[in-house]
């Protein structure tokens, strides 16, 4: 059951990646905002204490589905040096703080 | 900015690739042993981001843009995860391990960005190969 | 605080609404995947039960401010005689069934 | 689809103006008094569609493109809704209110697109006036 649930949730999360990335260009704007978004979620549903299953269904299937690391390095090192090194940068502190922020606003709600 | 046109079956390969992946990492979640640096998402990622880079070296995967969407952004897109890693930075910094939090940083970075380099020169070492049958 | 977290979900949704509504061409798919796509986490949220402030965040702001019947509305009346037939039958079926899976697969998880 | 660029100014607008509109929905909804049919999204999704058809009839609407999305898709997007009318007609048809769900559906259409060509009307009667002058 769980299982299945992270399974749809990731079917749900990657083709709206798939979506979003359309929107990079030189600099990888659609999936900086992917990993974003998905960390600022991650961090809001994890704040919430959502049960087993909700939790399966909506951060690690939807959520990891949705951001994905791979893509992230790849396309860093396949970038311009001057893109590089923002990229890199940029990723890092959006997706961890972007996480933080999340988890703090849920955790304010509950 | 893409503007190939976009298409529904890619969608769906991206939606099946990418449940395959996050089922794949739910595993080597559940089988993974706790410890205090989450090793496993470290795994999953460093393998998922040399793997992407390697794709090409598929003969499979250069032929069929099909084959390149469920594999690419579809498997390994779902089986690898940057929120997860924020999750878990944010979680061991919040409890009071902000070295552990820091080193899970690092490692991730330089690990994966030295295995998705590793997997593009992998799969450009092959294309002479090709060239030359 | 209610008010401020349901501004703060459309902050959130209507941007992400705008993206997708890029792939909108002759038919606008885009707006009926944002229609669908908010109407299943709509549903989805609802049966999960969520708190007042975590409801006013992520249904009545994001959901709410990600989905719009203004724009589908606009786009029905302006699209060829052949489109609008489809886009309302789509929309309407896709945005009340989707809401109906999201709170079956929610209530399934509670 | 849309192969113009992507502006970060356009998303910004889009954000505020749809925080916006739906703080006027909340508002809305928190004054409505509770009826079987949710009457207050009725009028917030018609009159909005109206607002939006009719919107080109503002002259600073035809003249920025940065006025026409913070009003267009940011205000009026975030003030209309189509997963709340989709939930209210989900709860009355599971609540054993099957008439009143079909006609949420009916009536929430058919003045919801009566409103938007009025709208698209008006805003098409007042350009010959302003040729004229």
């Amino acid at each position: 059951m769980t299982a299945l649930l992270v399974a749809l949730g990731a079917a749900a999360g990657a083709p709206l990646r798939y979506l979003l990335a359309r929107l990079d260009g030189v600099f990888p704007r659609g999936m900086l905002l992917v990993n974003t978004l998905g960390s600022v979620a991650f961090g809001l549903f994890a704040a919430l204490s959502l049960g087993e299953a909700a939790w399966a269904l909506l951060g690690t299937g939807f959520c990891g589905g949705f951001t994905s690391f791979s893509s992230f390095a790849v396309q860093a090192v396949e970038a311009p040096r001057r893109v590089r090194t923002a990229y890199v940068l940029a990723t890092t502190v959006l997706a961890i703080g972007g996480c933080a922020a999340g988890w703090a606003l849920g955790a304010a709600l509950v | 900015m893409t503007t190939a046109p976009l298409r529904a079956t890619d969608l769906a390969l991206v939606a099946v690739g990418g449940a395959a992946g996050a089922l794949l990492r739910h595993l080597v979640d559940s089988v993974a042993p706790a410890t205090l640096l989450p090793w496993h998402t470290t795994a999953v990622n460093v393998v998922g981001a040399l793997a992407l880079g390697a794709l090409p070296a598929l003969a499979a995967v250069r032929r069929s843009h099909r084959v390149a969407t469920l594999l690419g952004p579809g498997v390994l897109g779902g089986f690898t995860t940057v929120s997860t890693w924020a999750g878990q930075v944010r979680e061991l910094a919040a409890s009071g391990h902000e070295v552990a939090a820091g080193a899970h940083v690092a490692l991730t970075l330089a690990a994966g960005l030295a295995a998705a380099a590793l997997g593009r020169w992998l799969a450009r070492r092959r294309e002479p190969d090709e060239a030359l049958r």
